[in-house]
């Protein structure tokens, strides 16, 4: 169907908090991700719904052979909120704002990795990185990284003066973000089609849903399955479905016994219904996993590796193996760590006793969860949203030393991992990549210490007066949270 | 004369339990202009009941079952709300027993006393209230233009009864109903108020109907009097005679309550140590003083009657006695020794010497014990009685207060009446085996007849056990019949004391003349010789003195 | 507009009726006083009360005779009417068998008893039932992992329900009629013992304020102020929070943290009245006798105190469950309150709540959360009803 | 009147201790909480180095007792502080577009006044009608109808009856919105329509409280001997109760008043929760949430503040209504 322009769109979003700001750097719930780059704000690129990546305000980019020196061709043209113009030097002050002194951004690693920025021109930049990095633009599409006006920023901040393709007219932390549509924005006609939107802060599951269903909301965010069957009957609400990158885990720590021996691990891995987690905590909403944290979002995704299933024969071998007749471990879990989680680690449980391994849960309290227990206990269930890139994922939480990897995995682990891990980053040559990425899933898959088995899917409903693209974007919920870009009143 | 009420045939019953009983039982009743009808009857007797049935009026759980009530020609039981309405307050009035209760404590008494009048229509506000300060000026209210304006909490009690009459005269009604107007005043309030009320009623020759249960008072106001007994008539005649020649026995002992008389004992010997003798004792709540160096002595089986007006300190010396109110100076000696300030230091044989019976004896006995289980506990907790023992002593206690003991050892005080409750207080404190027994006003909430039977067994006990009484009341009557010696109170002060003989006869301190000369006589007579006696311009000024 | 135009006009032909109604009532009866003295108001009040009546009466018709999709709109409005009338059927039925069947004191105690206490006393004994024999009651148990995970409430196959599971599974798969059932018990145990603590703390303390007085009866009455001015809902959220680290610590179950936490806030609560009754009390001239008797402590509260400050005490028990009940169901609904896998109904209305939202056209499911909430609601209302009973027959008022 | 200042004053003198001890308590219990700010805000990416930058940040390293007098100075001043999560920004920002807690707080308080003025415009005046017209005709099926259904709202769990409206008010036949999100610049019919909901909600919870006392209130001076003289004095019923019953039963009437808007000021969570309604105690339950002390202390004091200011209002005015001590002899 032919996008229409018009309209006022409202949406009721969960993840709103009282601490909200326009600060990039703190962003890390779909409220303010929709209302920020999804709107007001705009990046250098961008995932486009298919998963291949665009620029934003970047028009191209360049790299070096080696991938260590990217340029970018910044857009020309394009007008802040207030009416100031955009320039080299609105992004360079905006990358730097994430390694200023005393700075706590979540986007730090990835700016730090940049050793010099330079203005070649005043719609051109160069960037030199630490060390080749294929997926370089990628980064750049990072919803933290939103470029601000220079020299303002701090005012920025305060009244939210983006490039976006909407201009904000009230924002109330926590509780609402009103904004209309910005004349003269470079998408045109190409985006952007609603004369105003209100992004409504409702974290109530069931308000939410109420929302939708009485009219007062055009659509909401993460609807609990339960309730899906129901929904389907509305005949004036659809639902959306997609799989995206967002998994469930349990991780060992790979540097404590009994998790340091390979064998138990691998017992471990072919103690698990896969297909039940999905079933019972997904309510088959989602996709079983294989032990690797690349999802049907990410490029490389090797769909073709062996589907790791439920064998207490191979598990007792495996266990027979490390020179054990049974095991008798501890796994904490919280809801805190994911919805369903307790009753994840029971239904493991129940199928690993069939493998003669005892599972004690241990119910740890939500509160100080991510302080206390994760990265702390031996082993436990986190949450991941997963990445836009492979390398990304991988250097996140699997990276020798890295701060989130949590299965302490190093070159003790697998030498061969971290080594393929450098040589793809640099790597531009995409089916080389490709097979570097597919034997780390397999590495990863076989010998991992984290147990991946399931990737959920993301749920949320729409009004019919709604339309939307055929393709949904599948790395974040909300079509990406650029709702208020692609969809248009039907 | 032309006749004003008829009431015929009435039968009234209460609801106690889904049960209906019978509280009036067939009376007749007449009333023509200008006729004060006297109606008496011990406490219960249904007096309060007749005088609102005349008004066509019932409280809440209570019906006319039977008869006819014709007030001018109107019949009162079958008439509409309305016109009931609009009779109350306009033809018939009401003064109650307690004013200070029945003025609404939130609004100014003018504004109390213009509402019958201006509800009704009879006058516009500004006539009332210029009408209302008239009645008071008559009723010889102090300040009678300034005091409407006061609240009722700001008037005292006698003051407030005369203004409760001057409310009830505010629509000039044909008829009033007294239900006992003086029962909660002063001997020496009383006066005033009765003298007030009589005053108007003739002034505007009202009907009334008064309500008493005191022979005397009743004696100065009626012309006529009929006697009620637990609901049915006894006898009704006019004053005088009904007074020469009370013709029912029952009536008869309504005129002989006050033939109990014991001899007055022979005072001690001047060199015996008293059971207890307060010795300049100066008390106060708090900051405020109350008792002003007070002294006297109790000797063995003696009994000292305290007196005064309500306020004088009765309680407060008490309440000295017994260590609950420590003395800011001077100290109590029992036997000549000292006794501690504070009961909380006195041992338990100091306890036990000196035992106390209350006025109330609603409050004084726990409501959720047993008669034997409260006589019991002082008997085991002082003597260490327990089990068959304790049992038997308490039976014992019970046959001394002349109440039989399978009847009554297992019941609670709510199913005891008011004389049987003082004797378990009696019998509680002589459980305790004491020497000296403090009474304050036991007798003040019985009924005469009830309160003469305490009065005889109390005396009897002194005399069976060698008891001392402190013996607090206000009524003279009752020092008259029990005392060997008086102390008469004013103000936290001993005004007079001495023996019993030596106080009666005069001449008097002058506070104990006055008390004295306004107990009422039952001479009809007695009222209006006494106010031509002392001048009625006297009486206004007692008035405006207590304000 | 047209809504509230609606309004005064309906009122306006009432208030005609009412005036035709008193009139013709005069008229008829030859001016029985009942009709003589009736003022407007009141008329307007039979006449209103007659059309609310009818006004009931027609929509329960429809609910019953309308083809199924419209008749869902008052699918509840049914539920409200036929439940109704069912209890008071009930309530009749119990009150009148209590009249026949017992003790002398028994059945004289039916025979005063208003048809809201009957209705009360058969409803705690009804949960007191459920409550002790929940695992005899109940299709399954209260942990049991049953096959099918979240099943639909209703039981409609076409919309995801199971007839074997006739308010459907929860998350994974367990019974919700089962655990609405056990819920009886945990709800109900803990909300008894909490308020059992909650009087001893609050009563003692309370009468010893009241006995003591002077210093000691300052600082615990300050203090009680100090407590009962922070809400009783948000301490009770912020101390149980802190709870969860501390229980999993010392190894004692959150629910035993959350007995505490809300018995001491309540036992304010309790202290206020159990100190104004002892105050009431201490004044008494039987109180004043018993302390120049020499009597301790210990007895002039056990002995001379409390016996009479127990129908207050009752009474507020009554009030002070309920108050304790809703208090956890609302920390549950608020998910800090009861903890799994002990059924609980506070949660269980939260987590079922969103099935409301779909009312209009499958009321069926609907029914499973407003069955939960409903549990909570009907035992409160059946305590508050036979306290409210109490009460009226310990003050005397006659009416 | 010096008598009547002089309780005032007491009074005030002793609700500022209250106060004081409240803020101690509620610092405690704060600072009880298990994590605090720094973890709760970092949430997965809690590693100790940022928890220590953030804690240093706050001064959450600094000791107990001195946070706390640092606090109080600073309160005792006015100055309520900035929340921690504005706070974190300012470190972000070294700048000075911060919102303090007072103006984070304002809007938040002045919506929950909101809610609670339009409940009791509702609650009050209904309740005390209902409780006369109950006290007028106690016995009749007025006064027993309402008796059972003001004793069923009551035992009913807000979040009950909240659902029970919406399916009512807003599913089934959809009169009033259930997403209470008011905010600013919103019209004042807007704004009351959207209040509705929770407004009745609330409305249901507190009528019957009040409505039986002042039944109670009334019915127990009934009996008193002032009552009958006024009936004696030929009025109609309806003027023997307000005129002569209403009065004197004020003070119950008054304290259950304030009772109750204290409640709709500090109990109100759970509604707020249902109808998203922007009131503090969302503001409160998000912020123990992240753990953010400043904002979570202001609420407190907020809270007790309302109780302890109503309650001395409700017992002013009780004393003002008592003639007694209005006008001493
Ligand atoms: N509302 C009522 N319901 C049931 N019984 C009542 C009610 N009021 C009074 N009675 C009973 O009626 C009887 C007469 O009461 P009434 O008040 O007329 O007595 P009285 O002669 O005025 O006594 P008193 O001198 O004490 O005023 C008493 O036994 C009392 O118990
Ligand atoms: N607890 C108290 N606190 C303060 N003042 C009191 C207290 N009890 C009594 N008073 C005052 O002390 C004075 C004397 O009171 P007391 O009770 O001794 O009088 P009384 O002579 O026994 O009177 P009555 O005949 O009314 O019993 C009165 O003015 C009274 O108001
Ligand atoms: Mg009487
Ligand atoms: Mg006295």
């Amino acid at each position: 169907a032919q996008a229409k322009r018009g309209g006022h769109f409202k949406a009721g979003l969960s993840g709103a908090n009282t601490s909200d700001s326009w600060d990039g750097r703190t962003h890390s719930d779909l409220f303010m991700i929709a209302s920020a780059q999804g709107a007001v704000f705009d990046s250098l690129t961008m995932v486009a719904a298919d998963g291949t990546l665009v620029g934003e305000l970047a028009e191209s980019w360049e790299a070096s052979p080696d991938a260590k020196v990217w340029t970018f061709n910044l857009r020309k043209g394009v007008t802040f909120h207030n009416g100031k113009s955009f320039g080299a030097d609105d992004v360079i002050e905006s990358l730097q704002m994430h390694v200023a002194e005393g700075a706590k951004s979540a986007a730090k690693p990835i700016v730090s990795a940049i050793a010099e920025m330079k203005k070649l021109g005043e719609h051109q930049v160069q960037f030199t990185l630490q060390s080749g990095n294929a997926d370089f633009p990628y980064l750049m599409s990072d919803y933290h990284i939103l470029i601000y006006p220079a020299g303002m920023i701090e005012e920025a901040i305060a009244k939210g003066i983006g490039t976006g393709l909407y201009q904000v007219e009230s924002f109330d932390p926590g509780v609402r973000m009103v904004a209309k549509r910005y004349p003269n924005h470079y998408k045109g006609d190409s985006a952007g089609f609603f004369d105003s939107i209100e992004y409504i802060a409702i974290n109530d599951n069931t308000a939410r849903m109420n929302a939708l269903l009485t009219g007062q909301v055009h659509a909401i965010n993460r609807i609990d399955f339960k309730t899906e069957a129901l929904l389907k009957a509305n005949p004036a609400v659809r639902i959306q479905e997609v799989t995206g990158n967002q998994h469930y885990t349990f991780a060992m720590l790979t540097d404590v016994p009994p998790f340091n021996d390979v064998n138990v691990r691998r017992a471990l891995k072919y103690a698990i219904k896969r297909q039940e987690m999905v079933d019972k905590i997904l309510l088959g909403h989602g996709m079983v996993g294989n032990d690797h944290p690349i999802g049907p979002a990410n490029q490389y995704f090797a769909a073709d590796l062996p589907q790791l299933e439920f064998d207490p024969d191979k598990s007792r071998y495996y266990l027979k193996q490390a020179g054990l007749d049974s095991l008798d471990i501890d796994l904490s879990a919280s809801n805190a760590a994911f919805e369903g989680a307790v009753d994840a680690a029971l239904l493991y449980q129940a199928s690993a006793k069939e493998c003669g391994i005892n599972i004690n849960v241990i119910q740890e309290p939500a509160d100080g969860y991510w302080s206390n227990v994760w990265l702390k206990k031996p082993f436990c269930a986190v949450y991941w949203s997963g990445r836009a890139t492979e390398d990304w994922m991988f250097s996140t939480a699997y990276e020798e030393g890295a701060p989130w990897n949590d299965s302490q995995w190093d070159s003790k682990d697998s030498a061969r991992f971290q080594e393929l891990l450098k040589l793809a980053r640099a790597e531009l040559d995409s089916e080389k990549r490709r097979a570097m990425y597919r034997e780390m899933q397999d590495i990863l898959r076989t010998d991992g210490g984290v147990i991946i088995p399931m990737f959920a899917n993301y749920v949320q409903g729409v009004s019919n007066q709604i339309a939307t693209p055929e393709i949904i974007g599948n790395l974040w919920q909300m079509d990406n949270a650029r709702m208020a870009e692609r969809w248009w009143f039907a | 004369m032309s006749r004003l009420l008829e009431m015929r045939d009435i039968w009234i019953e209460g609801r106690t339990d889904e049960e209906w009983i019978p509280i009036i039982n067939g009376v007749d009743l007449t009333l023509d202009k200008g006729e004060v009808l006297g109606l008496i009857g011990e406490s219960g007797a249904g007096k309060s009941t007749l005088g609102l049935a005349a008004m066509g009026y019932t409280r809440d759980g209570v019906r006319i079952s039977k008869g006819s009530v014709v007030f001018d020609g109107i019949e009162l039981t079958t008439a509409p709300a309305r016109v009931k309405r609009d009779l109350l307050g306009r033809r018939i009035a009401y003064v109650a027993q307690s004013a200070a209760a029945s003025f609404n404590p939130a609004h100014r008494l003018i504004d109390q006393h213009v509402e019958a009048p201006v509800v009704h229509k009879v006058m516009s506000r500004e006539e009332a209230m210029r009408d209302g300060i008239e009645l008071y000026r008559r009723l010889r209210l102090p300040n009678p233009e300034e005091i409407g304006f006061r609240y009722p909490h700001q008037v005292s009690g006698g003051q407030l009864q005369r203004a409760m009459t001057a409310m009830a005269m505010s629509c000039r009604p044909d008829l009033i109903i007294f239900d006992e107007p003086t029962t909660a005043l002063d001997v020496t309030t009383q006066i005033e108020v009765l003298a007030a009320i009589r005053d108007i009623v003739e002034q505007f020759d009202t009907a009334a109907i008064y309500i008493t249960h005191d022979l005397a008072v009743v004696a100065q106001m009626a012309d006529r009097i009929k006697v009620l007994l637990k609901g049915d008539e006894v006898e009704e005649a006019p004053t005088r005679e009904m007074l020469a020649h009370p013709k029912e026995d029952y009536t008869k002992s309504l005129w002989a309550v006050r033939s109990f008389q014991r001899p007055q004992k022979p005072p001690a010997p001047p060199d015996a140590t008293p059971v207890i003798r307060v010795d300049h004792v100066t008390a106060a709540y708090g900051k405020v003083p109350v008792l002003f160096d007070v002294s006297f002595d109790i000797h063995a089986g003696r009994t000292v009657a305290v007196v005064g007006e309500s306020g004088s300190g009765k309680s407060t010396a008490a309440r000295v006695i017994t260590g609950l109110l420590p003395p800011r100076q001077g100290q109590v000696f029992f036997k000549g020794e000292p006794l501690p300030a504070d009961y909380r230091h006195r041992t338990k044989d100091q306890l036990r010497q000196v035992q106390m019976i209350y006025q109330m004896a609603d409050t004084a006995l726990n409501p959720r014990k047993t008669v034997g289980e409260i006589i019991g506990r002082p008997v085991e907790f002082y003597l260490g009685l327990k089990g068959t023992k304790k049992r038997e002593r308490v039976r014992a206690l019970l046959d001394a207060i002349e109440l039989e003991p399978d009847e009554f050892i297992d019941r609670l005080p709510g199913e005891l009446s008011g004389g049987q409750k003082q004797r378990i207080g009696i019998a509680r404190a002589l459980a305790a085996e004491p020497e000296f027994i403090i009474c304050d006003e036991v007798t003040s909430a019985l009924d005469q007849l009830v309160a003469e039977g305490i009065l005889r067994l109390l005396a009897r006990l002194q005399d069976e056990l060698g008891l001392s009484y402190m013996f607090i009341t206000h009524d003279l009557a009752t020092v008259r019949a029990i005392a060997d010696e008086v102390v008469v109170m004013k103000d936290g002060r001993v005004v007079e004391s001495g023996p019993k003989d030596e106080m009666f006869t005069p001449p008097h301190h002058p506070y104990t003349d006055l008390l004295l000369s306004s107990v009422p006589e039952m001479d009809p007579d007695w009222l209006t010789n006494l106010l031509a006696e002392r001048g009625v311009e006297n009486i206004g000024d007692a008035a405006a003195g207590r304000m | 507009m047209s809504f509230w135009a609606t309004i005064l006009l309906s009122l306006a032909a009432i208030a005609v009726a009412a005036w035709v109604f008193r009139w013709g009532g005069q008229k008829l009866t030859n001016n029985r006083p009942f009709f003589r003295d009736m003022p407007f108001g009141v008329a307007f009040g039979y006449v209103f009360g007659a059309v609310a009546l009818a006004g009931v009466v027609h929509l329960y018709v429809l609910a019953r005779t309308l083809p199924p999709a419209e008749a869902n709109k008052y699918f509840f409005f049914r539920l409200a009417v036929e439940g109704f009338i069912g209890f008071s059927i009930a309530a009749w039925l119990f009150r009148a068998a209590g009249r026949r069947i017992g003790t002398q004191a028994s059945r004289k105690l039916f025979r005063q008893m208003p048809l809201t206490a009957a209705f009360g006393i058969m409803i705690i004994l009804a949960y007191a039932f459920v409550a002790i024999f929940a695992g005899w009651l109940a299709p399954y148990g209260q942990e049991e992992v049953l096959g099918a995970a979240n099943v639909v409430p209703g039981g409609d196959p076409a919309i995801g329900g199971d007839p074997r599971f006739p308010l459907g599974t929860d998350q994974i798969g367990r019974d919700i009629l089962s655990r609405l059932i056990y819920g009886a018990q945990n709800t109900v145990g803990i909300a008894f013992v909490t308020t059992a603590l909650a009087f001893f703390l609050g009563g003692s303390f309370g009468f010893l304020a009241a006995t003591l007085g002077g210093w000691l009866d300052q600082l615990l009455s300050r203090f009680v102020d100090v407590l009962m001015a922070i809400p009783a809902l948000i301490f009770a959220l912020l101390l149980m929070t802190i709870a969860t680290v501390w229980a999993p610590k010392l190894g004692i179950p959150l629910t035993v943290f959350m007995v505490i936490i809300i018995a001491v806030i309540d036992s304010t609560r309790v202290f206020r009245l159990a100190r104004a009754v002892g105050l009431n009390i201490v004044v008494m001239d039987y109180i004043e006798a018993a302390k120049l008797r020499g009597e301790g402590l210990g007895y002039l509260i056990f002995r001379e105190i409390l016996p009479n400050a127990y129908a207050p005490l009752l009474a507020e028990f009554g009030l002070r469950f309920c108050f304790v009940f809703l208090t956890i169901a609302s920390l549950s609904f608020l998910g800090v309150g009861i903890q799994p896998p002990l059924a609980d109904w506070g949660t269980m209305v939260r987590d079922l709540a969103q099935f409301i939202n779909f009312a209009a056209f499958a009321p069926q499911v609907a029914v499973a959360p407003l069955l939960a909430a409903g549990a909570i609601a009907l035992l409160t209302v059946a305590v508050n009803f036979v306290v409210d009973w109490m009460l009226q027959k310990s003050s005397g008022l006659k009416e | 009147m010096g008598a009547i200042l002089k309780i005032i004053a007491q009074r005030l003198v002793l609700g500022g201790v209250t106060l004081l001890v409240v803020s101690l308590v509620i610092f405690l219990a704060v600072n009880a909480l298990p994590g605090d700010f720094a973890e709760a805000i970092l949430g997965q990416g809690a590693t100790p180095e940022a928890i220590e930058a953030i804690r240093r940040d706050l001064g959450l390293d600094r000791p107990l007792w001195e946070r706390y007098l640092v606090w109080l100075a600073r309160m005792l001043q006015g100055d309520l502080g900035v929340s921690f999560a504005q706070l974190n920004f300012q470190s972000n920002l070294g700048g000075t577009q911060l919102k303090t807690v007072a103006e984070q707080i304002a809007p938040r308080f002045a919506n929950t006044i909101f809610l609670a003025g339009v409940t009791a415009a509702i609650a009050v005046p209904v309740s005390l009608m209902l409780g006369v017209l109950a006290a007028l005709y106690r016995g009749s099926i007025f006064d027993r109808a309402a008796n059972i259904f003001t004793l069923t709202s009551i035992s009913s769990p807000e979040f009950f009856l909240a659902y029970i409206l919406i399916l009512f008010l807003a599913v089934l036949n959809p009169v009033f919105p259930s997403l209470s999100n008011i905010y600013e610049g919103m019209s004042f019919f807007d704004r009351l329509e959207r209040t509705m909901l929770p407004a009745l909600t609330l409305t249901l919870v507190v009528t019957a409280h009040m409505m039986r006392m002042t039944r109670a209130a009334i019915i127990n001076l009934l009996a008193s001997p002032y009552i009958e003289m006024a009936r004696l004095k030929g009025l109609s019923p309806m003027r023997v109760i307000v005129v002569h019953a209403l009065p004197n039963a004020l003070a119950p009437i008054i304290n259950v008043i304030a009772l109750n808007l204290a409640y709709l000021i500090t109990g109100v969570v759970v509604v707020e929760v249902v109808f998203v309604y922007p009131g503090i105690g969302q503001l409160f339950v998000d912020s123990v949430k992240i753990r953010d002390i400043p904002v979570v202390q202001a609420c407190c004091l907020i809270f007790a503040g309302a109780y302890i200011l109503l309650n001395l209002t409700a017992d002013i005015l009780s004393i003002l209504s008592n003639p007694r001590l209005r006008h001493p002899k």
